[in-house]
């Protein structure tokens, strides 16, 4: 009906090209500082960043665990919330899995009786351990009215503490190998791949479609959007809230797994301040932290960026204060390139 | 009255302190309370500004800056508390009064003793050209951390260890995780290391979860640590670790809670009392198994 | 079909101006594109001082984007601006304000958590000698300038707290206070009843007196002859003709606006009127309305008339357990039912369309399609968890053709539509969950008259259908238009229900008013 | 002329009775908290906390740093931002100012030319480094679009590196005694006041003045209310959060400033984490972190419910684990309770 009506197939693709657009910005910066470490490279190392097997193998190796806490607190951002205990998570489920995980070698063992078992259970205790954090987090915002900045952030008080009274701030070693098996890596197509890498990506894609074509992911969305609005479409929010955070602390309780086992061993202290990393690559990845936007394929983007500038710059063998710094500037440069090719888009 | 106690942070060598420190305490009768600082200095200060408060007979500070030192000690003095450091060497070790006290070891012997053990066992294995060394430091705002890694290169310097050269050091927090992360990011930048020589066990427990999954030969490569904990001990039964030292951090809390109660007692104490290291190797790691 | 209108008598008769004077404003080859829409295409038209210039069109046809541009929100990608003959560069909201342009928006624009005074001098608060803000002084003007408005809102209170129709006066009376030349208002009464609608007249009238050009929007045809001088007419991104408001029949402007003529304006379609499905009985919100009590059958409109602030709203809120009465209960098809969130209200085959679009309505940075889908899934559209997105995006194609929803594509973010067009994605959103009891709060607000008449021929046909429908509206014709019987509320009471036969404006009036 | 027209007198008086409702409803969670605590104490420790007088200074001085973060911290908060990088800030002022008034009885002083300098140039150059950075902070927001949280997230980790990089990570000590001097007591009507405490309660007036009774003030709120709003009323949002983050960052250098005055030393590390316990001490306050609300007052006391909380617990003598356990329940049950005694009012 209307006089200029454009041809909505055009139109159609437009909108189409432009849903991932966002994520193919990221992705641009992302081969960016890639290609400008392979320059810097060759300049001053005479080596080649990307052309290393390896290398790229633990670009993504290094933020796996990164990426497993980002898939649950990118869901979480997009309800408006915020999730601050996923790096304590991470420390107490490690203590809980490896406590699990010992071996019979050891003869302090925590729990003596407990030692080689099958490596399902410690798995199971610790995303377990995870879990039922989660279900806290998600219960108190649920059940009541205060910001969820306040509740994971008690949460991440309290549970780094009981990661630490679980054995008095002694770590936990000997862990069976089959146990740390987890933290291995295998053949995949000719390439070795680690597990933990596809622990990550396997994580994210299963939440990359629930989020984009499951009730459960349209609620997220909604949630977050306009809270009243949400309610007023029938939504039960404190419910739903319950799901996401439990999911978030499940993931964290995952990751915590995949740490010990990388490590072969738990301390109470791991994963400190991987919360803060986690939010970055979220939002780096194009999360609103106001809420009811982001996608999980940026937030492995943005995993993947953090990943190659700690890689990068140990590559060019830079002093590590030096790499403190330019860490600093990369991620608010990387962010301010993608704001700047997309707001000359919208222009456009 | 009571001790009242201030740890510098939560770590596995710290925890063993404050065993060394509560199972003595108990042995005596002494009531003691113990306060984690989470390596705040600014929260350090008020735990001894609240021990004084609580007019403990006594304070054992392990403390989080050497440099911050000279204010714990006035402030102990003002208030007339004896006060003990363990483990981390204040700055003014030297000026400490009548009424304060130290006992520790001698965090630059833990890294000589390291390298030594390291140079030795290259030798023995007849490695003459040169001899690619890694360091991996802990935070390097710590004076431990700084001591560790000067006495690494001091000792690649002296003529016997001259082939040892260091090619790369960094930090890695005292974190076993950034360790493996440096480390493995190290085998990919094409280093051979003959030696990785670590500031203490946990990083070194890194650094070889990277070179196995990556299945290094690790008779090829020595593996230093410092601390001797337990897991240490055993990796180096299964042959991964080579060198570490032996830090006897409980007989440092056993001496501090001896010299607090002399002290408060209005006693003199020796000062500085040295514990000293001891050198592990896979030679005697049965007998420092049996200690725990 | 002649628009009633009940206040006419008593408002003051239009003051004529000199339609030759010189233009106070003028715009000229105006172009604004957004990303694959072109909003504005070469626009000019020229304001005089003095005069009521009102600009008709429907939904999406630039109005709103124009004045964005005027009042220096939106930069335009060509044409130029003309003040008192001088071309300005209106960069910045501040500077347009500072040339003495200030705008009424269509969305309301406050900051919730302050207060009325706060809300009206933000950036221009009386200060002491010490710099330090006067409050005494803040609250001295707000008072004033309500006194000289005759408006009456405590100016200490949170604008937060106020009802919508409240925040939409604190916002003309802010845009007052400028004392601007050029005083732009989009679709200021859309919220407002009949007599804020007339109050907000007076202050138009008193404006003009003193040489204020006022550029106002409207979608209500009445008061387009009542307040206006000139009209200029606007169609999908182009100004289509300016003429003298006196020149004008009703259907001249609907034509210009939508290119045909529109005949029916409420095509009531007689229902057969079924069993009581819904029954309220006796329900009561503490120290908000209080006994409330009527029955509803399937294939009625019942039409809820009441002012501004007597609680009709609440009433619906409550019926669908947005907020939950403190005593009374509620039967459907007969059975008690406990409705304690609008969840259990869905599952009772109701639907609620809000009054307050931006707040509880839209979710502004979802795209159409997850605006309209996000209540139907509740109940169905889904396996396994999984949306059914085809089916689903089918249904919303043919509702958005139904409703004409003017977009691209349904995978625009709603923020970018136009308030009419969000409204109608909104309808279709409860529309989609095939509900058999819908209450709708303000259904046609800031919608065109040809959309309208569509929606409301939309209601009376899924009313003939058995659909059990709740209208409230402030808009007295839409009420007698389309209710087969009439209730009445009065600070939170009801105080009749008229059969459609005997319902009349001034028995409505005689019974909302105290 | 609205229907229910209600007796405005009655409103004015309950509109300004509640002006300061929230943060008397906090007061008594303060309150509350230190009577359990002197309960408490009676049965388990036989002593009293409260009738301590170097206890009750010690409570506010130990979190007299936090508090002037929180203070800046607050205001970015009510403009709907955060501010990361404040605990940085700590470390790299603490590092300037430290460097600066070093005494020359130090024969390895950082700039031995520059010893035994008058305290007020470590002072300013202290608070300068904080300004710097929060100008950096503001520039970013109002040039560019990223969220405060990635653009002060970068500046965390860039400023802690340069902390670090400024003496290459040694800490800076022998302060000559004119500027520990800041970290002192004094005499105030016969009680020993710590001067941190003063700076702090000084910082706090001032900035709950600026916050009430300025322009400065109702445009911090109006951009945090609702930034759209406050762009169409001729508010200039790019240089005022310039200013408001400026004002953070030099309050976050006068923090600096303080705590290597405390300490008579600095080290690259101080401050670390600082700005989770600030924006905590906000938001228990009664800051919402959607913006728009918030006071200073509040924030003094959630400052000083955490100053209870940390103090309390070492005068029960409860064992550090636990310490960590409980203050984090502590810190949630708080802002329930609050949240609880508020909801029941509007319910009144
Ligand atoms: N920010 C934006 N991005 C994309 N398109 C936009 C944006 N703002 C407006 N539009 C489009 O521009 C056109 C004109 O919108 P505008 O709001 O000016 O209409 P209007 O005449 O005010 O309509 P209404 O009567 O419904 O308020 C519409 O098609 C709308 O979708
Ligand atoms: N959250 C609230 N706090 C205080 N008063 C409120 C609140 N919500 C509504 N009110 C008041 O309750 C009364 C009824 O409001 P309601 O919106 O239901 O009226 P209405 O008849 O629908 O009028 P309108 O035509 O404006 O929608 C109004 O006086 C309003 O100010
Ligand atoms: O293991 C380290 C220990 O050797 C040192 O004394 O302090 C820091 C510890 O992490
Ligand atoms: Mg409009
Ligand atoms: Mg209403």
């Amino acid at each position: 009906m209307t006089a200029r009506a454009i041809d909505p197939g055009a139109l159609e693709t437009t909108a189409s090209k432009s849903k991932y657009q966002n994520e193919l910005s990221m992705a641009l910066v992302l081969v960016g500082i890639a290609i400008m470490f392979e320059i810097l490279g060759w300049i001053f190392v005479g080596d080649s960043f990307l052309a290393n097997q390896q290398r790229l193998s633990i670009i993504i190796l290094q933020v796996s665990v990164i990426g497993i806490l980002a898939v649950g607190v990118t869901q979480v951002i997009i309800t408006g919330g915020i999730d601050l205990s996923s790096g304590s998570v991470v420390g107490l489920s490690a203590m809980v899995a490896a406590s699990l995980a010992q071996s019979s070698t050891d003869p302090r063992a925590l729990f003596p009786a407990l030692t080689d078992l099958m490596p399902v259970w410690p798995i199971l205790a610790g995303v377990l351990a995870g879990l039922v954090v989660g279900v806290i987090n998600g219960g108190l915002l649920a059940k009541t009215n205060i910001p969820p900045f306040i509740a994971t952030l008690g949460t991440m008080v309290c549970v780094r503490g009981i990661a630490k009274w679980y054995t008095l701030g002694q770590p936990i070693g000997l862990l069976t190998p089959e146990f740390s098996w987890i933290g291995r890596s295998f053949n995949v197509l000719g390439f070795p791949v680690p597990l933990p890498v596809l622990i990550f990506l396997f994580v994210a894609l299963i939440f990359h479609v629930a989020l984009g074509y499951t009730r459960y992911g349209k609620f997220t969305y909604a949630i977050g959007a306009n809270p009243q609005a949400a309610r007023v479409s029938g939504i039960n929010i404190g419910s739903h809230l319950i799901k996401v955070y439990a999911i978030a602390g499940l993931l964290s309780g995952l990751a915590g797994v995949v740490t010990a086992a990388r490590a072969a061993s738990a301390q109470p202290t791991m994963g400190t301040a991987y919360e803060l990393d986690a939010i970055a690559a979220a939002v780096i990845g194009g999360t609103s932290l106001a809420g009811g936007s982001g996608r999980i394929l940026g937030t492995v983007i943005g995993t993947l960026i953090l990943g190659v500038i700690m890689s990068g710059f140990t590559f060019l063998k830079i002093g590590s204060y030096y790499q403190e710094i330019m860490k600093g500037a990369i991620i608010v440069a990387a962010v301010v390139i993608d704001q700047y090719r997309r707001s000359r888009k919208d222009r456009v | 009255g009571d001790i009242g106690v201030t740890i510098a942070t939560s770590d596995s060598n710290l925890a063993l302190l404050i065993q060394g420190i509560e199972a003595h305490a108990k042995e005596l009768g002494q009531p003691v309370q113990v306060e984690i600082a989470d390596g705040d200095v600014n929260k350090q200060l008020s735990q001894i500004q609240n021990f004084i408060a609580a007019d403990v007979d006594a304070i054992i500070v392990n403390v989080i800056e050497t440099s911050t030192s000279p204010t714990i000690t006035k402030m102990a003095a003002d208030a007339g508390i004896p006060l003990v450091y363990v483990n981390n060497t204040p700055r003014d070790v030297e000026s400490l009064g009548d009424t304060a006290a130290f006992v520790g070891s001698d965090e630059y012997v833990a890294g000589t003793l390291q390298a030594e053990g390291v140079c030795k066992r290259l030798t023995a294995r007849g490695v003459t050209g040169e001899a690619g060394v890694l360091i991996l430091q802990g935070i390097l705002a710590n004076e431990t951390a700084v001591l560790r890694s000067k006495a690494v290169h001091d000792v690649a310097a002296r003529p016997e260890c001259s082939f040892m050269k260091v090619i790369d050091e960094q930090s890695a927090n005292w974190d076993p995780v950034k360790a493996q992360d440096l480390m493995t990011n190290w085998i990919t930048a094409g280093y051979q290391p003959a030696a990785v020589i670590s500031n203490n066990d946990e990083m070194a427990f890194g650094a070889i979860n990277a070179l196995k999954a990556v299945s290094w030969n690790m008779d090829e490569v020595e593996i230093a640590g410092i601390d001797a904990v337990h897991e240490a001990l055993e990796y180096m039964k299964r042959g991964d670790l080579d060198v570490t030292v032996f830090q006897d951090v409980r007989a440092q809390g056993t001496s501090a809670v001896d010299m607090a109660i002399s002290l408060a007692k209005g006693e003199k104490v020796e000062s500085p009392h040295w514990i000293p290291y001891q050198l592990v190797t896979p030679e005697n790691v049965e007998e420092y198994l049996a200690k725990y | 079909m002649t628009e009633p209108s009940i206040a006419a008598a008593t408002r003051p008769t239009k003051i004529t101006t000199d339609r030759e004077g010189p233009a106070l404003l003028s715009v000229r080859g105006i172009r604004k594109e957004f990303a694959g829409v072109v909003a504005l295409n070469d626009v000019s038209f020229e304001l005089r001082a003095g005069t009521v210039h009102a600009l008709m069109g429907e939904n999406g046809a630039g109005k709103s984007t124009l004045m964005k541009v005027i009042s220096g929100i939106y930069r335009p990608d060509g044409g130029t601006i003309l003040l008192n003959g001088r071309e300005v560069e209106l960069t910045t909201p501040l500077a347009a304000l500072d040339l003495g342009i200030a705008m009424i928006h269509q969305e309301l624009n406050l900051m919730a958590p302050m207060t009325v005074a706060e809300n009206i001098w933000i950036r221009r608060e009386p200060r002491n000698r010490l710099g330090l803000i006067d409050h005494a002084e803040l609250n001295r003007r707000t008072a004033a300038l309500f006194a000289e408005l005759d408006i009456r809102i405590d100016p200490d209170r949170l604008v937060g707290d106020l009802s919508v129709a409240n925040r939409q006066m604190v916002e003309i009376a802010k845009a007052v206070s400028y004392n601007s030349q050029v005083l732009i208002m989009d679709e200021p009464t859309s919220t407002l009843t009949e007599r804020e609608v007339e109050h907000l007249f007076r202050i138009i009238n008193t404006l003009r007196a003193k040489g204020t050009g006022i550029i106002y929007i409207t979608h209500k045809m009445n008061e387009l002859f009542e307040i206006a001088d000139e009209v200029s007419v606007f169609r999908d991104g182009e100004h289509i003709a300016t003429r003298a408001s006196s020149d004008l029949t009703r259907d001249d402007v609907i034509r210009m606006m939508v290119g045909r003529d529109i005949s029916q304006m409420f095509p009531k379609v007689p229902a057969e009127i079924g069993d009581v499905v819904l029954s309220v009985r006796n329900l009561t919100l503490r120290g908000v309305f209080d006994d409330i009590s009527f029955d509803l059958r399937a294939g009625e409109i019942l039409g809820v008339a009441g002012l501004v602030g007597a609680g009709r709203s609440n009433i619906a809120e409550t019926i669908f357990g947005v907020t939950p009465a403190t005593s009374g209960s509620m039967l459907v098809d007969g059975r008690h039912v406990v409705i304690d969130t609008p969840r259990t209200a869905m599952q009772q085959g109701m639907a609620f369309l809000t009054e307050d679009r931006k707040d509880t309505g839209c979710f502004l940075n979802l795209t159409i399609q997850e605006n309209m889908q996000i209540a139907a899934l509740q109940s169905g559209f889904h396996r396994n968890g999984f949306v059914e997105q085809r089916r689903l995006g089918q249904e919303c194609q043919t509702l958005r053709e139904a409703l004409r929803v003017k977009t691209p594509s349904m995978e625009q973010k709603i923020v970018n539509l136009s308030g009419g067009n969000q409204q109608k994605a909104l309808i279709g959103r409860w529309l989609l969950t095939k509900p058999r009891i819908l209450i709708l709060d303000e259904p046609t607000r800031g919608i065109d008259v040809g959309a309208k008449a569509e929606i409301h021929r939309m209601i009376s046909s899924l009313a003939a259908e058995g659909l059990a429908v709740i209208m409230i509206s402030s808009e007295l014709p839409e009420i007698l238009g389309m209710s087969d019987r009439v209730m009445t509320i009065r600070q939170g009471k009801l105080t009749g229900i008229l059969d459609r036969a005997e319902a009349d404006q001034i028995k409505i009036m005689e019974l909302v008013a105290q």
